[in-house]
C-alpha cells in the first residue's frame, strides 16, 4: 500500500517551499490564512498552488491538509478519529434496587418484570432493567406462555464469571443464607428459596422471543401483566 | 572549598575600584580563576602544566591584594596551597615523598579538566535544538474523544445481600401478621347483636366465641367477646348467668331471660379431660 | 526537488500502519513510547520497523520523526528554526551558573550537592537548584547512603525533551568525556567509571527520599506520562 504515500504528478514542485509551509501549520497553534503564511514565507504566487500541492502530498496519509474555515490546517484523518479516542474505565457499583433486582432474577429466573415486582414488593424502574442487561450480566430468555406474553428473564453465563460461580445451581440456599446471616426469624411455612437453573431449555410455559413481535427482545415495558 | 560563594550572592560592594570588581566578578571561586587562567594563557590541562598556572594564579592573587581588594577565604586558601606545591614541584623534599606533590598537582588538573568539560557539556547541551526555541512540537495538539466504559462492580456478598433483604422482608411481613390479633369489643359487638338477637334461648358464651370470624385468635376473640357481652349486660340488652364460679357464662337477651317460658341454661358439669372453658379461660386472660 | 518526499527502499511497507503511527504521533505534543504507541495500536513486531519507515518518509521534510526522551515524536526541521519566529517561546535565561550545575547533574548523575560543588569548586546556591527543579529538567531522586543521607539529583523525561535527546547516553560527547575519565571521581581514588543514569532505580547507595523528611514534591516534573 506504498500508495498512500502520496507522490507528486508532473507539476513543477518546489520542495524547499513545501518543507517551509509544512512545518509552519505544524508548530503554529491555530489555522493560518494564506495572508498568514505569506506574512511569514513572503509574497509567493505559487502559494496556493503549494498548499494545494501539500494537500494532494497528505491525501491518503494518517494526517490531512484541510482547508477550515479560517486558514489551513493539519488534522488527524477523519477515518483514523477512533484511535484518537480514548477509552477509560469508569468502575461503578450497581445500585440498592439493581442488586436487588439482579438478585431476584438469578435466583427466580425465568422470571417476568411482574414477578420481581411480587417478590421485590416495589415496582422495578425499567433504568434498572436496562442497566442489568447492560451489564450484561442478565439476558431475556424467552415469553411467558400468558396474557401479555412477558419476556422473562434470566442470568447469562458472563454473570457467572463475573461472581465466579461455576454454576448456577452454586448460588447458596435457603439453609446457607440463614447461616450466613443474611435471612433472619423464622420464615413462613411456604418461604422456599428456589434451586436456580440457567440453561437455555424453555420451560413448558416459556416462549422463545418472536422475531415477528419487533421489539427485538427488548424488555420495553410492553405487556406488563396484570399483576397477580 | 563549599562553604562561600561569594559570586552568587549579592555582589560585593569595592567602590573604590570598579575596574577589578568588574574583573573579579566573572569568577566563580578559585578553580574558575584557574581555569579562565588556563585559558588566556593557553596552558594545556591535558599534561601537567600546573606550575605556570599556579605562577598565573600566585599573580593574581597579589594583584588583588595590592588593590586592596578583600579575597574570599578559598581563594587564599588556595593561593597557599599553590605557593606551597609550586615550591614541592621546583624542589622536591627527599625526605618527604616528591611523587605527592605531582599526584596533587595531576589531581588539581584534572579537577579543571573535568570543570572545563562540563563548562563545555553545558554549552553543547544548550546549543542543540531546543523544545521551543529550535525545532517545534506539534502547535494544535489534537486530543481524541475521551470515551467512558463502563465496568460493573459487585461482589457475590452484594448480590447474596440484596437477595436476603428482599426475602426477609417476606419473613417480617408473615410475622407481623401474626401479631395482629386485633378483633375489637365494636367488632364482637356487631356480632353479638346480631347472634343474640335473632336468638330466643340462653346461649353459651363459649359458643358465640366460636362464631366469631375465623382466622382471629381465639384468646383475643374470646376477650372481645367478653368485653362486648358485659358492656351489652350493662345496658340492659341481655343477662349473663354463671351457675358457679369457673362454670361456663350464658348469655340471653334481656327480655326473653326474663320470660319464665324461657329454658334456663343447662347446669354447670365440670368438664372430665380439663380442657379450658370460657370462664377457666377468661380469669386467664 | 521531488526527492522531499522520501521513498520506501524495496522493504515491505504496511502503508496503513504507518498512516495509524504518524496519526498517532502527529495529534499528540508530547514524544510517545513504544509502549504508549502499543498501548493504542495494539502489538506489532514490526512497530520500530515502521518507526524506522515513516522516519525516512519524512527525513527531508519540514517536519521530521525523531526519537526523544525514550520515545517518538514529530518536531520541525531544525534549520527551519528561523521560520517559527512567532511561535517561539521566551527563552528562559538561565545562568552560568545553572547551566553549570544543570550539566554536571545530567552527566554525574545521580549526584549530590557536595559533589556538584565540589566539581564546580564553588557551593551552588540555594536558589540554583530550585531554579534548576522548578524548569522540570532535574529532580530528585533519593538520598544517598551516607552521613547526612544528603538527597540526589537527576533528569528528567521533560530534560531529555527540552533538548531533543533521545535518551541520556545520547548527551553530547559523553562516550569522550568517560573515555577521558572526567565522569570518576579524582583520578588518586580510582574507582571504575560510573555513568550517568535517569532512570527510577536508586543506586546501591541511594535511598528513597523518605516522605518524612519533609522534602515533599521530591520528584516534581519527572516522568510525566508521555501522553498528555
Amino acid at each position: 500500500m506504498a500508495e498512500t504515500i502520496a507522490l507528486f504528478s508532473d507539476e513543477p514542485v518546489d520542495g524547499e517551499a513545501l518543507r517551509r509551509i509544512e512545518a509552519l501549520l505544524f508548530a503554529c497553534e491555530r489555522p493560518l490564512t494564506l495572508v498568514d503564511l505569506q506574512a511569514r514565507l513572503g509574497e509567493d504566487e505559487a502559494l496556493e498552488q503549494q498548499l494545494r500541492q501539500l494537500q494532494t502530498v497528505y491525501a491518503n496519509r494518517g494526517i490531512n491538509l484541510v482547508e477550515v474555515a479560517d486558514g489551513w490546517a493539519f488534522r488527524t484523518a477523519p477515518d483514523l478519529a477512533g484511535l484518537m479516542a480514548e477509552t477509560r474505565e469508569m468502575e461503578r457499583k450497581l445500585s440498592q434496587a439493581a442488586m436487588e433486582t439482579l438478585a431476584i432474577i438469578a435466583y427466580h429466573q425465568p422470571v417476568t418484570r411482574a414477578e420481581i415486582e411480587e417478590i421485590r414488593g416495589v415496582a422495578v424502574a425499567k433504568g434498572t432493567l436496562d442497566i442489568l442487561l447492560e451489564t450484561g450480566w442478565v439476558r431475556i430468555r424467552g415469553r411467558r406462555r400468558m396474557p401479555g406474553r412477558p419476556v422473562t428473564f434470566g442470568t447469562t453465563r458472563v454473570f457467572l464469571e463475573h461472581f465466579s460461580l461455576s454454576a448456577i445451581a452454586d448460588l447458596p440456599g435457603l439453609d446457607d443464607l440463614k447461616g450466613a446471616g443474611l435471612l433472619e426469624g423464622t420464615p413462613p411455612s411456604g418461604f422456599s428459596v428456589p434451586l436456580p437453573r440457567d440453561d437455555d431449555a424453555l420451560d413448558e410455559d416459556e416462549d422463545p422471543v418472536d422475531d415477528d413481535d419487533g421489539h427485538g427482545g427488548s424488555d420495553d415495558g410492553e405487556a406488563r401483566p396484570a399483576e397477580s | 572549598m563549599t562553604t562561600v560563594d561569594p559570586f552568587e550572592d549579592e555582589p560585593r560592594q569595592n567602590p573604590d575600584d570598579q575596574a577589578f570588581r568588574v574583573d573579579v566578578e566573572g569568577y566563580e571561586g578559585p578553580l574558575d580563576v584557574l581555569l579562565q587562567l588556563a585559558r588566556t594563557e593557553k596552558i594545556d590541562l591535558t599534561r601537567v602544566a600546573i606550575l605556570p598556572l599556579a605562577e598565573q594564579y600566585l599573580a593574581f592573587i597579589a594583584r588583588a591584594k595590592d588593590l586592596k581588594i578583600e579575597l574570599a577565604a578559598d581563594f587564599l586558601v588556595m593561593a597557599a596551597w599553590l605557593a606551597w606545591l609550586k615550591s614541592r614541584l621546583i624542589a622536591p623534599d627527599p625526605s618527604d615523598e616528591g611523587a605527592d606533590a605531582e599526584m596533587l598537582a595531576e589531581d588539581l588538573a584534572f579537577r579543571l579538566r573535568r570543570l572545563e568539560s562540563m563548562r563545555e557539556a553545558a554549552q553543547q547541551l544548550f546549543s542543540r535544538p531546543l523544545l521551543g526555541q529550535g525545532v517545534f512540537a506539534r502547535g494544535m495538539p489534537e486530543r481524541g474523544t475521551v470515551e467512558t466504559t463502563v465496568s460493573w462492580r459487585a461482589s457475590l456478598y452484594d448480590l447474596l445481600n440484596a437477595y436476603g433483604s428482599v426475602r426477609q422482608q417476606e419473613i417480617v411481613r408473615t410475622m407481623k401478621m401474626e401479631k395482629r390479633p386485633v378483633f375489637s369489643i365494636v367488632d364482637a359487638r356487631q356480632v353479638l347483636e346480631r347472634i343474640i338477637g335473632s336468638s330466643a334461648q340462653w346461649l353459651p358464651l363459649a359458643a358465640l366465641v366460636a362464631a366469631m370470624p375465623p382466622g382471629e385468635s381465639r384468646r383475643g376473640a374470646l376477650a372481645s367477646t367478653f368485653g362486648a357481652s358485659l358492656e351489652m349486660a350493662r345496658e340492659g340488652s341481655i343477662r349473663l348467668r354463671q351457675s358457679e364460679p369457673f362454670a361456663p357464662l350464658f348469655v340471653c337477651r334481656a327480655d326473653i331471660a326474663l320470660d319464665p317460658n324461657t329454658p334456663e341454661p343447662p347446669p354447670h358439669t365440670p368438664p372430665a379431660n380439663g380442657a379450658p372453658d370460657a370462664g377457666e379461660t377468661l380469669h386467664h386472660g
